[in-house]
């Protein structure tokens, strides 16, 4: 049960969240939970192919810059999002219509 | 020891460090940074003393050289510059020379220039100059060579200019740069000639000195002809008219005293000691082509006549710097006699010694000068005819410059004599062989009879009498010995003295130390590139960067004083004979020179104004420079440029508007119309209307597409890059 | 392998039998739950102490103070009044469960769970002794500051779910309060990683010594300021005053559990208790020798053991009433002094002391201060 | 068996808190199951024998980007803020129209096929080999990161410090403006 | 047993946490506690004054701020902790130098960070606030 299918199976569940939770949710903020989803997915996979696939451990390195990547991306983000709402007062994204804040 | 850039690299980088480190704490650590350019001079001197140890206490003979480069950047086979450090005994000289001087001048600035409010930017410009100054005695090549004699020009524009808030350093500053760039754009042109040649006799440019002198070894100048005139002397000229422009000589003399606006240090640095030297540097490292382009006759003619003509200025400058800095031109005029009397290791000694005893006297002017203060204008005084007795208030620095004053005007027992008078002798030796030679020769002697006179002019003018100017006077203070302020001074005066260059005292054999008569070290080591010393150059091959020095095949041997200096023994007894004459007259000349400015100035049984009146037309003449800036701008400018560019502007108007321009509207006027035709024919009815519809169709379909909200495109952005992947072979 | 409580007791003869006996009768599977059977009891047991001594704690805070200010403190229950803390938790449980109108039910819910499950998440690797530690991971360190960050998001959610505006701007303060504190604690911890070479506490533990001149504390200059360095932010990451501003009584009436009852509430204060022992016992390991015996006194044995948590459970001890008295000494700060005593003080001097101790072990070798005092260079190999 | 139970629950816990993200309503609540999802992927990471991995997982998602989630909920305005726009209009909690519709069930036709036809492959041609140990894997990875990868390490830094420097620009309280 | 036997009592304890909450407040303390709500006690405890508006309102800039920093602190610390904690088997075998240097660069790039925002004023609590009123000078970005 535990094979490289089930963790793929897993992370793609994540990835496909994560693209809904892009496609369909209004809200910026939610928007970036799932960006993360699909960040998260990603890094496990990293790690999924580095077990079953081959032992080095390259793997662990590129999820651990994933989570890296992933939590110096949510700073920014949230910070044009705060930013954004201090000057729009909104946070739904079809509100993000100008280039210009 | 081994040369590896190590140890090399350093001479150069150290001052271009301390410059890049002061420029950012200049203005939060001044006195840091004033020391710090200081210490950094210091290492430079330190590691060019190592060399000079090496060069000239017996490690390598005369000829031997060390020359190491590596590839700047390299554009194919037959585009690759090297750059590179080229080490001979005559760079060994220079760089001890300009760190050991540039060292004691940084010292004396942080005295002179201690109080001022731009104190550390000063520092770090004059430790770029030096930066550049080193660079020039190190580069292997004419093109590194241009580089560092174009950051030496910034650094003296800046530092002419320093005191900017004033109009006339600024305008002396751009005087001095554009000056200078006439100059330049000459040796710019030789630069390419050099390039050209080196690619027509090695199959590959090279810029550096040791492949122009295998050039020329080989006889790749042999028949080549520009504008019909031998190619050789074309590049000669054009590297002569470097040095004319650096070095201030006949005709381009005009931007080196104005230069004097500048701090007292910058003159002592730039204007004395170093940078003009770099200019007869040049003459001397490219004397192989001044030789070959048979220039040498029109070289012994502009320094003669530069140093004629300026000493001549210099008698009637009433501001102490200005006599100096007429005497700097006129020693520089003495320096390219002697490259044109063919006595280049004298030419090179006298660039010596003139360093060292130049850079001390401004140095003592400057002492002067610093404690000259004006309480009604609230500057510093620089006029002659208000100070007088001054040894009273400053002994050391009347000493110093007595001492100088000695030097320079070639008496006995000081460096001025050993080196002036050799060229004098040599120029006295070509002037009796060579009628072409005899007015050089005349003016040669003519102008050390004035030197004599101006220096101790301004000696007694400053020093001796009473005061003239009471007020002043009793406002300086009493000189009291620091060390940065008459440290240097001492140091510098005691480097004149005639032993130091010469193992005779004099250096004509006239006085001699017992035993040492063979150490004429200075004769011995600098080497003429004549034919014999180019021979070496013929199988040239470069030697790389590495740790360790692969010495060259031939072991040469090491040199020795030659007395007859190559020559049969009769004519070398000729030679001497002739010399000893040149300098017993010279002794003369320079004492007759004292002796009348005694009379003139201490006896008063000459009277100056009587002179002046006199001779008012000759007076006048003098004190407006030969009316050179007059002839530059009213003639030359005013009347002839601003006539050319009334000439082209005609042109531009006149014919290339009226008949090109408008012309060139008719026909497009003609073409216009067949083209609207085209327009309103085919573009707009076809290619308009039909693209507009075209639009209006597409945009009912992208409308969908195209529509502001970002998910939107997430979703085409997901269906496009799924679709693809879809299509992808997956193994 | 790592070190656990399993990997210790199968050593000895009963449990032997039962390892093999299990295994007999499970096959492959006899190992795990031997494993298990033997973490069961262990975390059980382990939990019930650690909470009778957060529940002591209350008890033991109010006797301090008390002591302190010249009063008797709780002298009713039990001799002492020792059994006060019982009767405390008798009471909250009979408590009426308020649950205000607005508030988040979910959140209302979760965020005592959420305090309380980061709270027990560390009690994995606390090493209590060489052998009694539940398990030893590899990242236990690391393991601990994520599992303990649980707590600053508990608090976050307590005073977010209640929807009241006290408790709003006490989660507020709590949470940035201890995110800003985790830094220099991390940073801190970093050091000492660095002098050990290991992230789990068994190797920090035994890269020390018995000695206190072979505790971290004293190994070096930058490490004895380590150790305040962290001591002031596990103060502040547990909310103890003087740095309890997200439950500051005179502010903000009761903070982020202003709206929490009976046993919601009783359980924060159950977190915050055995969190401060948590935090005492971990500076004990990184920087007093954590259980370390001067020479190693009884070993591995049973009674080493004993020997080994008498060790530990003092120094922690000793650390705890030393927070309960800073609590009763310093006045509380303000929270702009707070914020600036993180960012500016100890943020800077940790991360000096991260390089200092690092520059510290390059120079030297890694040898102690205290080596390069009284001992040869020779000498000191044998000691790490 | 242990290894069973630690997969399972952790699979299902971060399956669940994944799908529980994108259809509750309440963005709090969001986070919150957020951050089971993590937790359960930290579960995963241990499956795995990336421990480091796992602890890092707790530590940065856990203790960091949940919290600046949290915060950045209440900051703009709450978990139920902004439920009209300007203009009063009630905004749609998923995409809105018909035509969004189709695109949608379009690529997400698409997007299965393409998974089932890369997982068919993917299954068919992977046969489960003999699987290493447990092997702690701090040390590996702190020497590949001073050597082999040091220049990452490094440069992330500096990723960082552009992420702060940036955020903290944006993040800085300046006078509001509304357009 | 299997390596994996280690994390048993994590999830053991983390699962007790989530269980004692469950277990004591929803079944012990149900049947035990009494139950008697009443309007009053079910607002929000706000000194005895009814309650204006939610509390779900918005909070200050800074405290994001602060959570930023910590944020990117907090990932370089994660990043850190692998080399630190190889860095004294370098040093036995002579590396220390070159992992200290790698060490010290990486902090310095996080120190300057840091100096930035202490600079710029971001890392104070109260005047950073002042700062939305007084000027937008040194936000670095300008807006129309």
């Amino acid at each position: 049960m535990m094979g490289l299918a089930s963790y793929l199976i897993i992370s793609t569940i994540l990835f496909i969240c994560g693209v809904i939770a892009i496609l369909a949710r209004k809200n910026i903020i939610a928007i970036l939970l799932g960006l993360e989803l699909i960040l998260n997915a990603s890094a496990l996979n990293f790690v999924a192919y580095t077990r079953f696939l081959n032992n080095s451990i390259d793997g662990h390195i590129f999820s651990l810059f994933i989570i890296v990547i992933a939590a110096a991306e949510a700073a920014v983000a949230l910070a044009i999002v705060l930013r954004f709402y201090q000057i729009r007062e909104t946070v739904h994204i079809d509100d993000a219509t100008q280039l210009q804040g | 020891m081994d040369y590896t850039i190590a140890n090399i690299a350093p001479i150069v980088l150290l001052p271009f460090l301390a410059f890049v480190i002061g420029s950012f704490t200049a203005k939060k650590f001044p006195k840091f940074t004033g020391i710090m350019v200081c210490v950094a001079i210091f290492g430079s001197f330190l590691l060019s003393a190592r060399i000079f140890a090496d060069f000239v206490f017996n490690q390598y003979s005369a000829d031997y050289y060390i020359h190491k480069t590596f590839t700047w950047f390299d554009l194919g086979p037959t585009f690759k510059l090297n750059l590179g450090i080229y080490i001979d005994q005559m760079s060994a000289m220079l760089l001890l020379m300009v760190s050991g001087v540039g060292f004691l001048i940084h010292l004396f600035a942080t005295y002179y220039m201690g109080e001022d409010k731009r104190y550390a930017r000063y520092m770090i410009y004059m430790s770029l100059f030096t930066a550049g100054m080193l660079g020039v005695a190190l580069s292997d090549n004419l093109l590194s060579f241009f580089m560092f004699w174009e950051v030496m020009g910034f650094c003296s524009y800046s530092l002419i200019g320093f005191y900017y808030e004033r109009e006339a350093p600024g305008d002396a500053s751009m005087k001095a740069f554009m000056t200078t760039r006439i100059g330049d754009v000459f040796f710019l042109f030789g630069l390419l000639i050099v390039w050209n040649v080196t690619t027509q006799v090695n199959g590959q440019g090279s810029f550096t000195f040791v492949d122009l002198y295998n050039v020329i070894a080989n006889g790749g100048f042999d028949g080549q002809m520009l504008l019909g005139i031998p190619l050789a002397t074309f590049a000669g000229l054009c590297f002569f008219m470097g040095t004319i422009g650096k070095s201030a000589q006949f005709p381009l003399q005009i931007w080196l005293p104005d230069a004097m606006q500048g701090p007292t240090p910058t003159s002592a640095l730039i204007h004395a000691a170093t940078m003009v030297a770099a200019g007869v540097y040049l003459s001397l490292r490219v004397y192989p082509v001044l030789e070959a382009g048979h220039l040498l006759v029109f070289v012994s003619y502009i320094g003669a006549i530069t140093a004629f003509g300026a000493a001549t200025m210099a008698l009637v400058q009433t501001d102490i710097k200005a006599v100096l800095a007429y005497s700097t031109i006129s020693q520089l005029g003495f320096m390219v006699l002697g490259v044109g009397v063919g006595n280049y290791n004298a030419a090179f000694m006298h660039l010596i010694t003139h360093a060292v005893f130049k850079a001390c006297l401004f140095l003592s002017s400057g002492s002067v000068i610093h404690s000259l203060h004006d309480h009604h204008t609230g500057g510093h005084v620089q006029e002659m005819p208000r100070m007088g007795g001054l040894r009273k208030k400053m002994p050391y620095t009347a000493f110093v410059m007595v001492i100088c004053s000695l030097a320079i005007s070639g008496v006995p027992f000081f460096s001025g004599f050993v080196s002036k008078d050799r060229i004098l002798g040599e120029a006295l030796i070509m002037g009796l062989k060579n009628p072409v030679y005899s007015l050089p020769m005349v003016l040669g002697f003519v102008a050390a009879l004035l030197t004599a006179f101006y220096m101790f002019r301004m000696i007694f003018l400053t020093f001796y009498g009473a005061p003239r100017d009471q007020e002043l006077f009793d406002h300086c203070h009493t000189e009291k010995f620091s060390f940065n302020r008459n440290l240097p001074l001492l140091i510098l005066s005691l480097f004149t003295l005639g032993l130091w260059y010469s193992g005779s005292l004099t250096g004509q054999g006239l006085v001699k130390f017992p035993g040492v008569e063979n150490k004429e070290w200075f004769q011995t080591l600098i080497e003429k590139p004549d034919a014999h010393h180019l021979a070496k150059f013929k199988n040239y091959k470069s030697q790389a960067w590495g740790k360790v020095d692969v010495k060259p095949a031939i072991d040469f041997s090491k040199s020795h004083y030659d007395p007859t200096h190559g020559l049969s023994a009769e004519e070398a007894h000729h030679a001497h004979t002739l010399h000893l004459y040149g300098a017993v007259g010279s002794i003369f000349i320079a004492f007759l020179g004292i002796f009348l400015a005694y009379l003139m100035y201490i006896r008063k049984s000459l009277n100056p104004g009587w002179w002046a009146t006199t001779f008012s037309g000759w007076y006048q003449t003098l004190k407006n420079k030969y009316y050179f800036d007059h002839f530059y701008i009213d003639v030359l400018i005013k009347k002839v440029l601003f006539k050319f560019q009334d000439f082209i502007a005609w042109v531009d108007m006149g014919i290339w508007d009226r008949i090109f321009i408008d012309g060139w509207a008719n026909v497009n006027n003609f073409f216009s119309y067949w083209a609207r035709k085209f327009d309103d024919v085919v573009v707009d009815t076809i290619g308009v209307d039909g693209t507009g519809a075209g639009v209006r169709f597409f945009n009912l379909v992208l409308r969908t597409l195209q529509s502001g909200k970002i998910q939107f495109y997430f979703v085409v952005i997901f269906l496009v890059m799924a679709s693809y992947l879809l299509t992808l072979r997956v193994a | 392998m790592t070190d656990t409580i399993v990997s210790y007791l199968a050593k000895f003869g009963p449990f032997k039998d039962l390892l093999e006996f299990l295994t007999e009768s499970y096959g492959a599977n006899g190992p795990t739950l031997f494993a298990f059977l033997i973490f069961l009891v262990g975390v059980i047991i382990i939990v019930t102490i650690l909470s009778t001594i957060g529940g002591l704690g209350t008890y033991a805070e109010r006797k301090i103070s008390a002591d302190m200010q010249l009063r008797m403190g709780p002298n009713r229950v039990g001799p002492y009044g020792i059994l006060q803390f019982l009767a405390d938790g008798v009471k909250m449980l009979m408590k009426e469960d308020i649950v205000p109108k607005d508030v988040d039910r979910l959140l209302f819910f979760i965020a005592p769970m959420l305090a309380l499950t980061g709270v027990f998440g560390t009690l994995a690797v606390i090493p209590f002794s060489s052998g009694f530690t539940l398990t030893d991971l590899n990242v236990g360190v690391v393991y601990l500051i994520g599992i303990s960050s649980l707590v600053g998001l508990a608090i976050f959610l307590g005073g977010y779910a209640s929807n009241s505006k006290w408790s709003m701007l006490g989660g507020m303060r709590g949470a940035s309060q201890i995110i800003s504190y985790e830094i220099p604690i991390v940073l801190s911890i970093l050091a000492v990683v660095l002098l050990s070479g290991g992230l789990s506490f068994g190797v920090i533990t035994r890269a020390q010594g018995g000695w206190p001149h072979e505790w971290f504390i004293f190994h070096n200059p930058f490490t004895f300021i380590g150790f305040f360095v962290l001591f002031i932010g596990s103060l502040a990451e547990t909310n103890r005053a003087p740095f309890d501003l997200p439950e500051a009584e005179s502010e903000l009436v009761s903070g982020y559990h202003t709206e929490f009852t009976g046993m919601r509430f009783a359980f924060f204060a159950l977190a915050e208790y055995i969190e401060v022992f948590v935090v005492c016992g971990v500076t004990a390991a990184l920087f007093l020798g954590g259980y370390q015996v001067p020479f190693n006194l009884g070993g591995d044995t049973i009674w080493g053991q004993l020997l080994q948590l008498g060790a530990f459970f003092s120094k922690t001890l000793a650390l705890y009433y030393f927070v309960i008295v800073i609590r009763w000494t310093l006045p509380r700060l303000r929270v702009d002094q707070l914020m600036t005593m993180c960012w500016k003080y100890l943020i800077p001097i940790a991360l000096f002391n991260l390089v200092g101790a690092g520059v510290w072990m390059w120079l030297f070798k890694g040898k102690s201060l205290f080596v390069l005092l009284f001992k040869s260079g020779t000498a000191a190999a044998g000691i790490h | 068996m242990f290894d069973l139970t630690l997969f399972f629950i952790s699979a299902v816990l971060t399956v669940i808190g994944a799908i529980m993200v994108i259809t509750t309503k309440d963005l709090m609540h969001a986070c919150i199951y957020l951050l089971a999802s993590f937790l359960g992927m930290a579960g995963l990471y241990l499956t795995l024998g990336a421990d480091f991995v796992a602890a890092i997982q707790l530590l940065v998602y856990v203790g960091g980007v949940v919290i600046l989630m949290v915060f950045a909920v209440m900051l703009t305005g709450g978990p139920h803020a902004q439920k009209q726009n300007k203009f009063g209009m009630i905004k749609t909690a998923l995409m809105g129209n018909i035509r969004t519709y189709t695109i949608g069930g379009l690529t997400a036709v698409v997007v299965l096929l393409m998974m089932v036809k890369l997982y068919i492959s993917i299954f068919k041609n992977y046969t489960a080999g003999e699987l290493p140990n447990y092997l702690p894997t701090v040390e590996r990875i702190g020497k590949s990161l001073i050597t082999d990868h040091v220049l990452a390490f490094e440069i992330s830094s500096v990723l960082l410090l552009g992420a702060l420097i940036g955020a903290a620009i944006i993040a800085r309280p300046r006078k509001n403006r509304i357009n | 047993m299997s390596n994996l036997d280690i994390y048993m009592p994590i999830l053991m304890l983390l699962l007790l946490g989530v269980l004692l909450v469950g277990i004591t407040v929803v079944l012990i303390s149900k049947v035990v506690r009494p139950h008697n709500p009443n309007p009053v006690k079910e607002q929000a405890y706000e000194c005895g004054e009814d309650p204006v508006g939610s509390a779900w309102s918005l909070f200050n800039m800074r405290f994001y701020v602060t959570g930023l920093i910590f944020i990117i602190f907090d990932v370089e610390s994660a990043l850190m902790f692998p080399v630190v904690a190889v860095f004294k088997s370098m040093n036995e075998i002579g590396l220390g130098g070159l992992v200290l240097i790698e060490l010290i660069i990486f902090i310095t790039i996080l120190v300057a960070g840091l100096a930035y925002c202490w600079r710029k004023g971001d890392l104070d609590w109260v005047k950073s606030y002042k700062m939305s009123e007084d000027s937008k000078e040194g936000t670095g970005i300008e807006n129309d």
